[in-house]
């Protein structure tokens, strides 16, 4: 599969296409159907299809495996670390409305980073799993 | 209105009897099935059937899905739906999890069938996995 | 989908099975947008019908593809389920019916996700709203359990250091 | 903002955010570090609460400012904190002890991801417990759940693998009764906080919905708690998984459940609606009979001490059961009393059964035998614990028993009592074979490295073995606790 000149060509082209579309999922989630877990997923998509094509050697230079566990832990802290910042800034955990002068702000601020936290940790682990199990098929060949 | 929609307002509790049929079928799977895989499909089944016991009810006939906009009054119930996305994640974990076990099941024991597995543990205790 | 279910129960071949599974969470999807559900449509499509196909086709390529003739007579789970549905058959009897304006789901708490959302935190999809902030502490719990999984597959997986591989 | 009034929320999210600082650190030590810290914190933050509860009464934090029921609600009244402490103490208890236990057990490369599941199964246990909603629960259930699978397939038998994929079929299968349940409550009731779905549930008591969720919820939880005859995970993920893991599991997860069951019973349902509709009373009293009498006796024949143990724990819990089944202050009392105090004592059993696993390089009744002049102090302990489990007067076991009888007695059931001393009798039965193995045979010479249980392992469990019998003569922490919940409870939904 990997030696095919037109999976490869047409990899390249769709590939920019899934990840814009991962982040309109990501960001239009206010407004339209999806937000940060469909959004992770599909990110992770883009790059498991570029392992599946250019091989896990490839999709590991392209994002290595350091980083994808940073990742995973990263999206907690950050959803978490909104909950902490509204205790700070004297509210309840996950108060949002305290996040901003104007609580309606407020709630669009901590919704804005929740979402990203959730994309981060599940884009990451979708990541995570996919290199776990093509790296265990490997040796078994 | 789809002609699924149609079809699901002729009986009042119609649904319901999908939902459980498909409870049934996965619960039954998921049971009576030795493979391990083939249990962890009975049991994404069953789970999905219940979302569809929490979805239904939310639904009002002539309602739209609920993002606001002033063109609709009447909107289906958001909570089930959030809750439902929180459970299909779950699902997805668990799935994820169960997978990895069996990989490591299938290296420690060269099989995924659960009654050879059992038989094969009838003998003394072999320390080969450590370390 | 009824039908689809019947023929995962009754196959042995399990490459066939997962693929008719993934089936079936379409199916599923398309009945979750005909309940308004499209958030949860979405999901079901990416999750169901992508990611866990993948995930078992990863794993049955590390397996075997066929699973053996059941020894045991499969009458005992058959009546266990049967009399789960029997219960449950029993319990939604006396649920609202189906679309039911009056319904308590509909009168008492999600009222007010719906009316005074656009004054309190003003975002149109009411799902992310409740998702991200009214229940926003479940989700983190959900990040969590996603976070979970990921490091307990790698718990599980990572190889061990220059040991020969089972 | 002041630190006191917070802690509702700091309780649970302390070790849920340490968890992924863990991964991130990626170092053992480290990690062990940042996992001491968390469970010490929230050992103080549940002691803090229930001095809280002890003085203003219940506790309700609303997250994100919504108020209950849009919001979810954090509610911490006299059971919930008492539950608190005994889980965050055990976590306490046990985490620096598996610092030299896991280095024994689990390959060194996995060791910062024990911590991260360890920090990451109590926060789960801990946000069950706290918690005033519904689905909440299920969400911490599962966080706890999956971790709990991962916890024991660590174990270094390739018997831990099988284990952990039958606890986690068997687990799955109880969090979606649980699921169901509480979506038939929710199409009942229109909300998810339990003490909002209290109150509304009068105006729909004993329909068919109502009483299906009740079965529903029955069944899932019972799975959970591992009550006869839904105990078969049980004995394999006790006895498999890495002993440091068996003895936190042993102490808390079963215990958890335990609480969640009674949550449900007489926060949400109401007493008189649980054993009034349906013939809840009587199949409790016989299933917890059933499960004191068939488990103990399995475990007289069992040739291994974790799984010997194991099955005494599913005895236990009849025990605790049977108190609910009473459905009287006393009972309650005893059920309260015996989860904390089993939680304690088997938590001391499966930290002492660590260190002679490290030693003897096993916990086979063939291989300690002489264990009694080998280690003569964990023999002793062991002997105490098991003591506790027959009832012996000293002991926090005679203060249960004590209590399940009192309840007996004040319903002018004597038979009961004579099974409660009977069942007393299968403990010691089995508590016997190890005092025979360890001290009326000889050592056998191949077992038994010149090592010695390091100080971090003993400590810990020998602070347990002086709980058993602190609490078994000075009573007024535990039983003053569990009377004030069980009075609490049998209030009933307000």
């Amino acid at each position: 599969m990997r030696n095919d000149l037109v999976l490869r060509v047409v990899a390249k082209l769709l590939i920019p296409f899934i990840l814009l579309f991962g982040l309109y999922v990501q960001f239009h989630g206010d407004f339209g159907p999806g937000g940060g877990f469909q959004a992770g997923v599909i990110l992770a998509a883009a790059v498991i299809f570029y392992g599946l094509i250019y091989g896990l050697a490839d999709a590991l230079k392209l994002v290595p495996e350091a980083v994808v566990e940073s990742m995973m832990a990263l999206g907690v802290l950050i959803y978490g670390g909104v909950g902490v910042a509204g205790l700070l800034l004297g509210g309840n955990y996950l108060d949002y409305f305290v996040l901003d002068s104007n609580s309606v702000l407020g709630q669009h601020r901590g919704i804005f980073w929740v979402e990203i936290g959730v994309a981060t940790t599940v884009s990451g682990v979708m990541l995570k799993i996919y290199y776990m199990f093509a790296d265990r098929g490997n040796v078994d060949e | 209105m789809t002609p699924t929609g149609t079809a699901l307002t002729l009986g009042g509790h119609f649904t319901y009897f999908i939902t459980i049929f498909l409870m049934i079928g996965g619960l039954f799977i998921l049971i009576a099935r030795g493979n391990l895989i083939k249990k962890l499909v009975g049991l994404g089944i069953f789970q999905t059937s219940v979302y569809l016991l929490y979805i239904a009810p939310g639904k009002l006939v002539g309602g739209t899905a609920p993002i606001l906009s002033d063109a609709f009054t009447v909107y289906s119930n958001p909570l089930p739906h959030v809750l439902i996305l929180t459970a299909i994640v779950v699902g997805v974990a668990t799935l994820a999890l169960g997978l990895a076990l069996v990989v490591r099941i299938r290296e420690a024991y060269d099989s995924i069938e659960e009654d050879e597995i059992l038989g094969l543990d009838a003998g003394p205790v072999r320390h080969e996995e450590a370390r | 989908m009824a039908f689809t279910l019947l023929v995962i129960a009754r196959s042995r071949n399990l490459f066939g099975v997962i693929v008719l599974s993934g089936l079936y969470s379409f199916l599923m999807a398309t009945v979750m947008v005909a309940m308004d559900a499209v958030d949860v449509a979405m999901t079901e499509a990416s999750v169901g019908a992508g990611i866990s196909t993948v995930l078992f086709l990863g794993a049955l390529y590390l397996c075997k593809s066929e699973e053996a003739r059941p020894l045991h007579k499969p009458w005992l789970p058959l009546v266990m389920s049967l009399s789960v549905g029997a219960v449950l058959i029993y319990g939604t009897l006396g649920l609202p019916e189906f679309s039911d304006p009056k319904a308590p789901i509909h009168v008492h708490v999600a009222p007010r996700y719906l009316n005074e959302m656009k004054q309190e935190v003003d975002v149109p999809n009411a799902v992310t709203a409740v998702l991200a902030s009214y229940r926003g502490y479940d989700t983190l719990g959900e990040t969590t359990v996603v976070f979970t999984a990921g490091a307990g597959v790698i718990a599980l997986l990572r190889r061990r250091r220059k040991s020969p591989v089972a | 903002m002041s630190l006191a009034q917070h802690l509702p929320a700091l309780q649970v999210v302390v070790p849920l955010l340490a968890a992924p600082l863990t991964v991130l650190l990626r170092r053992g030590s480290l990690a062990f570090g940042v996992a001491l810290a968390a469970s010490w914190f929230a050992l103080a933050a549940a002691i803090a609460l229930w001095l809280q509860v002890g003085e203003g009464g219940t506790i309700s934090y609303a997250i994100g400012s919504w108020p209950p029921p849009w919001g979810i609600e954090y509610r911490v009244d006299s059971l919930s904190a008492f539950v608190l402490v005994l889980v965050a103490g055990i976590a306490a208890v046990v985490l620096p002890y598996s610092r030299a236990s896991i280095e024994d057990e689990v390959p060194p490369q996995q060791h910062y991801l024990y911590y991260t599941m360890f920090l990451l199964c109590l926060a789960g246990l801990l946000g069950i417990t706290i918690t005033g909603d519904a689905f909440n629960v299920f969400v911490f259930l599962e966080i706890s759940s999956l971790a709990t699978y991962v916890l024991i397939a660590l174990g270094r038998d390739r018997r831990a693998l099988m284990a952990a994929y039958q606890y986690l079929i068997m687990g799955t299968i109880g969090a979606t009764f649980i699921v169901v349940g509480v979506g038939l409550l929710y199409l009942m009731t229109g909300t998810l906080n339990l003490a909002d779905m209290g109150r509304r549930i009068g105006s729909v008591q004993g329909t068919r919905p109502v009483l299906a969720a009740l079965a529903f919820l029955t069944v899932g939880i019972s799975l959970k708690l591992a009550l006869f005859p839904l105990h078969q995970w049980l004995p394999n993920a006790y006895t498999f998984a890495p002993s440091a893991v068996s003895a936190f599991l042993a102490a808390t997860a079963t215990k958890v459940a335990v609480y969640v069951l009674l949550r449900f019973y007489f926060s949400v349902f109401g007493q008189s609606q649980v054993f009034g509709q349906l013939p809840m009373q009587e199949a409790m009293l016989l299933l917890a009979l059933a499960g004191m009498f068939v488990a103990s006796t399995i475990a007289i024949f069992q040739a291994d001490l974790k799984r010997l143990f194991a099955y005494s724990s599913v005895g236990q819990i009849g025990y605790i059961i049977l108190g609910l089944s009473f459905d009287s202050v006393h009972g309650l009392t005893a059920t309260v009393v015996h989860l904390f105090n089993h939680g304690v004592t088997k938590g001391a059993i499966f930290m002492l059964l660590g260190g002679v696993a490290l030693v003897m390089g096993g916990t086979s009744l063939a291989r300690i035998q002489g264990l009694g002049q080998r280690m003569p102090l964990t023999s002793f302990g062991i002997v105490l614990c098991g003591l506790s489990l027959i009832g012996v007067p000293g002991t926090v076991g005679f203060v249960s028993k004590w209590y399940l009888i009192l309840a007996a007695l004040e319903r002018g059931q004597w038979w009961l009592v004579f099974l409660i001393v009977l069942s007393s009798l299968l403990a010691a039965a089995y508590v016997w074979r190890f005092v025979e193995a360890a001290y009326f045979r000889e050592p056998r010479k191949d077992t038994g490295d010149a090592v010695a249980v390091p100080w971090s392992m003993a400590l810990p469990a020998g602070l347990l073995v002086a709980a058993t019998v602190w609490f078994g003569l000075d009573t007024s922490f535990t039983v003053g606790s569990a009377a004030q919940a069980a009075a609490l409870l049998v209030g009933g939904p307000r």
